[in-house]
């Protein structure tokens, strides 16, 4: 691992056509660091569901037109990944954004509303900064070594 | 290179769908598609296998939690079968297998149809 | 094809460890957009022989240090494929480059000195813009309709 | 996932050098390296078999443009075979086929360091 940490940048036109673009991408970063195969799968599905929220709800129909795009920040510290989602759209209030509970969930038949949640159960740390129409920034976290031994077949947090 | 496709198979009075590629926000309306055109047959008896399946991402998800109570309602079920353990944690780590009976074999999907009683 | 022009961006660190990742970024949104294998692997090496060179040159061994990034920024247009690969290093006098008269480069054995020669023979034009220690730029239009049936197997330019 | 590798194989006084996944800046020096080996231990009748390389640059041609003239002057030589068309239009577009001979078939580059005449 490198001392002082790298970046990479992504700047995409905000479609779900682009979504294995960035998939691969992020994939091809988080395999490069040296992470083991389970990870680099939470962290592809989680930038996915980050992208896809930026793609289905950040920009009202026609507003914004043709400047549509999707960020990506991946930051390589040597500790940690750092992985910033940014979009110019409307925003939203995370905070009014309650995590379901998975036993209603399943046992209501729920759709949707599954994206926030399986970030913050893949990632160690999911933090957004929202600035309506500015900057809306979702950074998810990713320890390389494994703090709390979060993630798949775990589903806490 | 397609990115994702589906190709149905009918067998013993299921419909089997086979997917192939990745399952995400762009291609989970085909899947949608295809599982509109069964309930229109009124083709209840579903299984999918998930094979060739690389990749699933909650909008994936989404699309089986979407019909599911309507072909349930009509006496049917989606079976799921062949997952890989990528594909598979995805649906674990949401408790997806307390909803839906996924195994291994796919002729054992299909016995699920007519034992149940044998799960 | 959109009609507005499309916009793909990628920042990474100057390095040859990085030249895969550029490749298979490029290529698939080439891939994307049309065109047919042969110019999605002119388009590949021609990326990757500006990348090739931006990491080998651009930055003089021990200044700019930690901040040796290379930008790509790819523009879909309805007629057009641009790459501009940019570097802000040392920059350098393009039209001192003389291009090999490559039956001579071949019966002298020669090594080096093709990147340029490539990415002239295989795009469809080839132009640099340099501010050293600023912005150096090179800049390469592959068109949809190949107005000049230019590249493999023929080496004119 | 290896981004390229070489494994050299020796045949009827030949080495053969097969070629996996990429030639390019990152992974031009392994190749330099395997080819020091040969010079050093004086095998240079040297066959590069390109059967699974998938992409070449110029840092990669650039490298048997380093050893040739020493290889040659050794009364040895390197021949090529099994270019898939990717590569070989990367060869062809520089001209390189009127330096190093390239072959379909592995056996018969063998064969032109021994029936040359044949060619
Ligand atoms: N980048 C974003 N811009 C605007 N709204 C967002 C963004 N990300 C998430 N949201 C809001 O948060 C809600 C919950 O998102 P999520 O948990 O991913 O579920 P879903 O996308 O299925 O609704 C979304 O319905 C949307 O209202
Ligand atoms: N981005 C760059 N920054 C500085 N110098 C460059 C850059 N690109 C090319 N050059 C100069 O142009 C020369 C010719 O480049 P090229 O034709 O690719 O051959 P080679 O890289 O093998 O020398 C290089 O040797 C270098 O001096």
């Amino acid at each position: 691992m490198p001392t002082t940490a790298y970046e990479y940048r992504l700047r995409i036109p905000s479609e779900t056509d682009n979504l294995e673009l960035i998939r691969e991408f992020v994939t091809k970063v988080a395999d490069k660091v040296g992470f083991n195969s389970d990870d680099v799968g939470k962290i592809e599905l989680a930038c996915d569901e980050a992208c896809t929220n930026v793609i289905k709800h950040a920009y009202a129909s026609d507003r914004n037109n043709g400047k549509k795009s999707l960020d990506i920040l991946i930051k390589i510290d040597f500790d940690k990944f750092t992985l910033v989602v940014t979009d110019h759209g409307k925003g939203f209030d995370p905070d009014s954004i309650k995590m379901p509970d998975m036993q209603e969930y399943l046992a209501q038949l729920k759709v949707g509303g599954l994206g926030i949640y399986l970030m913050k159960t893949l990632m160690d740390e999911v933090d957004y900064q929202i600035q309506p129409g500015v900057k809306n920034q979702v950074k998810m976290v990713k320890y390389f070594i494994d703090k709390n031994n979060s993630g798949f077949g775990e589903g806490k947090k | 290179m397609d990115a994702f496709s589906i190709s149905r198979v009918n067998k013993n009075g299921c419909s089997i769908l086979y997917l192939n590629g990745f399952l995400d926000a762009h291609t989970a309306p085909e899947l949608e598609n295809e599982l509109e055109k069964l309930i229109a047959e009124e083709r209840f008896n579903i299984i999918v296998n998930f094979k060739d399946l690389t990749y699933i991402s909650s909008a994936g998800l989404g699309v089986f939690m979407g019909y599911i109570e309507n072909i349930r309602d009509n006496q049917g079920d989606i079976k799921m079968c062949s997952m890989s353990p990528k594909i598979f944690r995805v649906f674990d780590l949401l408790g997806f297998p307390t909803l839906y009976d996924i195994v291994q074999e796919e002729d054992r999907a299909i016995e699920l149809f007519y034992k149940p009683e044998q799960k």
